[in-house]
């Protein structure tokens, strides 16, 4: 292609198609499956057209989680790069003993001699009204497992680079879509973007915000509306979970000293808890207040009415930073 | 297995309710469509339509100490256990007044009364539940009953219940709805040999009846149910239907032979069940239409009752069950 | 019986299998199954003998841990109590589907009408040179899943009566026992201990270690040596580690205002973090210092010289407070 | 499937040379055996004594490119794929020289020159990973072998993995070493109906064997690769055989029936073996001695240099590979 970088906007899930379809082109060790996803394109749409253009490649499959995600492994150990759809994040607890007991180990047993460079694509998240068990975050079921690679795009530029990135990683790769933003629209460009840096995508002295995925928008919804009152946020977008750019976290604490992590998932025993531990084991000193913001201890509710209340959007964010002691006078 | 001659216990009265049902289920569907159109019903809603013989059919030989677990397209399922219309309504439109107050949605609906233990948002979490009921029923002469689709028999869950279902002899039915697709596939392409094949290797007795005539489903489930019931394990029943709506909101519905939703729409599960009520129970077109009008009537009292019912308050919620 | 007390040792393992009977004993709803757990009585010899004694509801499995923990559910909501074995902890993302998506579910779907009370017990924990896959912590798995309950004992005494109390319990509880407690003496009781009370096993000022299962008998082994440098450790058992009892937490930490965090098991997302997150959202003014001590981001290595390395045993505790500054005047 | 006469190929050499790995392989057990009673190896192992004739004669028709997937039960596989004995048996005594460096030990070995993917410690692991395997085989004209027990075809994996094969026609060989016990537990107590039931359900071309006889297995073996090799699909293998020993370090063994051990014993693959040997190639005792003797003082040096090599350092290790 002629030009690096384009003006044109796409949307999230035209990103990620991008992605797939340059990463199958330019490696033809790269094959991608799943459910639905090659003659119907997914169920959300994100990819259609990859089975007409590459039909050895990308097939369907049977329902069938523990076969796919075994398969992808026991590929990935034999020289493909499998890239697989497991359609809803929620259905990875049927994907984690693969991943965990067999993708995440070979690297370690084999003592760097090969590895299993899988991605698992997943749409996550809450807040399109699909209930308790099609809008969970499945991260924290992951979180805690030495040698997978968690990413977590907000903008579809990311979730292009990053996406290259992961399937071109030797290590087995969850790639979470947060279903709400499939329909984003923002400008792409051909970069693979390293996985394990976190992006300052607001500059602020006042406060560090620390989130991922739709947490970045509503982060920047919120910090307009605080800059109103004199508050100026930083709002650090992880991208990637796993490795966590503990470098970027803790250069912007050193500057506001005041950390707060939203995130969409439950509040005990998420990656919240990790970012707040980093900051009491490596920032101590410049620590003046350190909280989080994340969904209640229980499932995920269906009603709208019991949805929006749940889960962590601008106006809550808002709220918790007046909230805190040290801002209560602008409140 | 024993041979119950089901239909010929049905007299009319009971028979016009059966259809009824048939009856409710498909406008429930339609104003569920409708209302997600409206905005009114959210996320993603799976129909029913075309298959309502089967909930029926089933529902009209169970014992009312047998239990019910059904999938994310459980509203017939529900309504033919008898989960009230309004409540299952108001649980899609996400009001306080909704089975489970606006918690669960379309996709989880559970209703203990009516004896459905859940509908399973995860493929396969339908067997296993029902599974875990056969063990708890184990014993008492009552049977769980298992939903699920062609596109479920290919998965894990599927195959280790049937396998401990059987080792342990206990009391289910494993109804299979095969509606010729799992979302957009057909299952031939993703499904190898024949799917009663797989309940037959584990030795389970198996049947196959038409799913889109109630009789037909009801004199095998009757046998089925009779079978687990009289402590002989369990057994599997696949029906063959057709859904007529799309899988889920966002269906492409090219998949779709052409000319297979026309063949099957004329051998519609509900006008079948008009021609056994003319031929069989000699009731006139009157009467049928008479049946139709009373559905349509009761759900469109629903429906504005559930229009104007509330949302539940969110507040806090206890993680834990208090001791 | 006749005593309520005793001070017979018995062994761990002999606890579990004591509070399975009394309870199979007292209630005839409960039920025992899983993978050769009936008549051989398991493969730690835990449950020997309950089959003779109960062999209507206590039952051996094919090896399916879909259809166990889905049966356990399924059996759970009509009206039983099931508990099961999953062999070895590693299994459990086999069970996690339907721990998470259903069990765990159920109580908040039915509006506290009903629940799904069962029990997982499975055996965990490194050291026994079983490798990777026989050896881990499946702990952070499950530790951001709200409604699930999590029990973590370390002595015989807590062994018996938790599990009784997680027999009793409305809610789904994962059991968890560590291979190396198993023949661990102790004196038992019969009291049921209730589920979310964490117990303090040493008093201290100077410092408090919050641990669990194996990790307090390290710490108690530890304490004692920092003890003859004039360094009082407070050992909190969490017992329990959801519930997690933060009252407990923080008014040791009011006395002491340093936290060590003991978890066998990776260091990044493991509940430590939680605990951490914890001190800082509610104990920040009393905080002088706060670390953990885990294992490294890694797979569990079979070697015994790696693995127990790898460990964070009594040496290493003692190593890393005498590393802190605050206690580096003592080293 | 295309008839191999594969037995009629085996020169005198070759026999020989398959006789010794059986040979091996039981001498290599039981040292293991011994070194654990001695605290040299660690954790459990899960001997292979009594199975041979499976692993080595699967082997003896493999081709270069074939891939392997074992089970925790794979010391045996391991040895017939050509994983030299020395660096199998540091490897379980956790040393430096171990072909993982110790960090995997019995259960957990892979050794991808000798195209063994890895041992699996979780059932149906080894299932998951040929599947795989032939995903990325496929058309290649190779092919993936799968090992995995009785007590393993109750597992989600197996069946999800058989359907998925064949649906993709992937060219995978699955091996069922029916040695009549999961554990401690007789595999008709948790098994509904016959195993070969379960691959015919998937229309997998499926044979029986006896599993004690190298030839037989080996005649079989080559059949079902063949199949696979030529682009028709996988193919199931099941073959009936015996473990002597416990499931592992902490069986009971009360398990087993009166007179079973000893009645395999009397078609101890070995045995069979030497049989083979005199009638079929006209070997002396002495030959047949001299081929044991070879094995043993092979094994005897192993055994010295693995207790003399060094352990390995702990130390950082990457969680990730890096770029
Ligand atoms: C474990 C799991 N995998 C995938 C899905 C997504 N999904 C929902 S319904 C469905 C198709 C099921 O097909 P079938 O069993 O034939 O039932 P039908 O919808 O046709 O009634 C799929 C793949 C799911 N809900 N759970
Ligand atoms: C998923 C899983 N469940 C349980 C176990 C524990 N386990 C190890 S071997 C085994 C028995 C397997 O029996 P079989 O498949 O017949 O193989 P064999 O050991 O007889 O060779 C069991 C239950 C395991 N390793 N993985
Ligand atoms: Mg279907
Ligand atoms: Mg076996």
């Amino acid at each position: 292609m002629l030009m690096s970088t384009t003006t044109v906007e796409i949307e999230f899930r035209t990103a990620i198609r991008d992605a797939l379809a340059e990463e199958l082109e330019r490696d033809s060790r790269v094959i991608f499956f799943g459910e639905d996803v090659a003659k119907a394109g997914g169920v959300f749409a994100v990819t259609k057209g990859l089975y007409e253009r590459f039909p050895d490649r990308v097939f369907d499959t049977p329902i069938s989680e523990l076969a796919i995600t075994g398969a992808a492994f026991g590929a990935a150990v034999c020289g493909k790069r499998p890239v697989i759809e497991i359609m809803f994040g929620d259905f990875l607890g049927l994907s984690l003993d693969s991943l965990v007991n067999q993708a995440a180990k070979y690297w370690y047993f084999t003592q760097g001699q090969t590895s299993a460079p899988l991605v698992v694509r997943s749409a996550v998240g809450a807040g399109g009204r699909f209930g308790a068990i099609h809008s969970q975050m499945p991260i924290s079921w992951f979180f805690g497992v030495p040698g997978l690679k968690i990413v977590c795009p907000a903008t579809p530029a990311d979730a292009k680079g990053l996406l290259k990135a992961a399937i071109r990683d030797d290590n087995p790769v969850l790639f979470f879509e947060h279903k709400k933003l499939y329909s984003l629209k923002g400008p792409v460009h051909d970069e693979v973007i390293p996985l394990g840096q976190a992006a300052i995508v607001r500059p602020g002295r006042d406060l560090t915000m620390v989130t991922a995925m739709k947490g970045v928008h509503d982060c920047l919804a919120a910090a307009e509306r605080l800059a109103e009152r004199g508050i100026e946020a930083e709002i650090v977008d992880l991208r990637t979970l796993k490795p966590l750019d503990r470098v970027t976290i803790l250069a912007s604490l050193r500057k506001t000293n005041r950390l707060m992590v939203v995130e969409e998932g439950p509040r005990t025993g998420g990656w919240a808890g990790e970012v707040m531990a980093i900051f009491v084991e490596e920032g101590l000193d410049d620590l003046d207040d350190a909280w989080r913001l994340c969904t209640p201890d229980h499932p995920i509710p269906y009603s709208p009415a019991l949805e929006d209340a749940f889960l962590p959007g601008a106006d809550a964010i808002v709220r918790s930073v007046l909230d805190r002691p040290s801002f209560a006078h602008t409140a | 297995m024993v041979r119950v001659a089901a239909d010929l216990q049905l007299d009319r009265t009971t028979y016009e309710s059966l259809y009824r049902t048939m009856v409710l289920i498909r406008k429930f569907e339609e104003m569920v469509q409708d209302l997600f159109e409206r905005g009114h019903v959210h996320g993603t809603t799976h129909l029913y339509s075309g298959q309502e013989a089967v909930a029926v059919g089933v529902a009209s030989v169970l014992g009312p100490q047998d239990r019910v677990a059904a999938t994310y397209r459980g509203h017939g399922h529900a309504l033919a256990l008898g989960v009230p219309p309004q409540q299952l309504l108001d649980e899609m439109l996400g009001r306080k007044t909704g089975i489970c107050g606006g918690r669960a949605g379309s996709m989880n609906v559970i209703d203990l009364e009516h004896r459905l233990i859940g509908c399973f948002g995860i493929v396969g979490g339908s067997i296993a539940a029902a599974t875990g009921a056969g063990l708890a029923l184990k014993g008492t002469g009552n049977v769980a009953v298992a939903y699920f689709g062609d596109g479920t028999t290919n998965h894990g869950y599927f195959f280790e219940c049937l396998n401990f279902a059987k080792v342990l002899e206990l009391p289910v039915v494993y109804v299979c709805e095969n509606n010729l697709y799992g979302e957009f596939t057909p299952w031939e392409d993703v499904t190898a040999g024949r799917i009663e094949a797989r309940p037959e290797a584990f030795e389970l007795p198996v049947q196959r009846a038409d799913g889109n005539d109630l009789f037909a489903v009801r004199d095998a489930a009757a046998r089925a149910l009779d079978h687990a019931r009289s402590g002989n394990g369990p057994a599997f029943l696949e029906v063959m239907t057709y859904r007529y709506v799309g899988h889920s909101r966002s269906d492409p519905g090219k998949y779709r032979k052409p000319g297979e939703l026309d063949a099957w729409r004329k051998r519609d599960p509900l006008l079948i069940g008009r021609q056994a009520l003319r031929e069989r129970y000699d009731a006139s077109d009157e009467d049928v239409d008479r049946i139709v009008e009373s559905a349509r009537v009761e759900l469109v009292a629903a429906r504005e009752a559930g229009l104007a019912a509330p949302f539940p308050e969110p507040g806090p919620v206890d993680e834990f069950k208090p001791a």
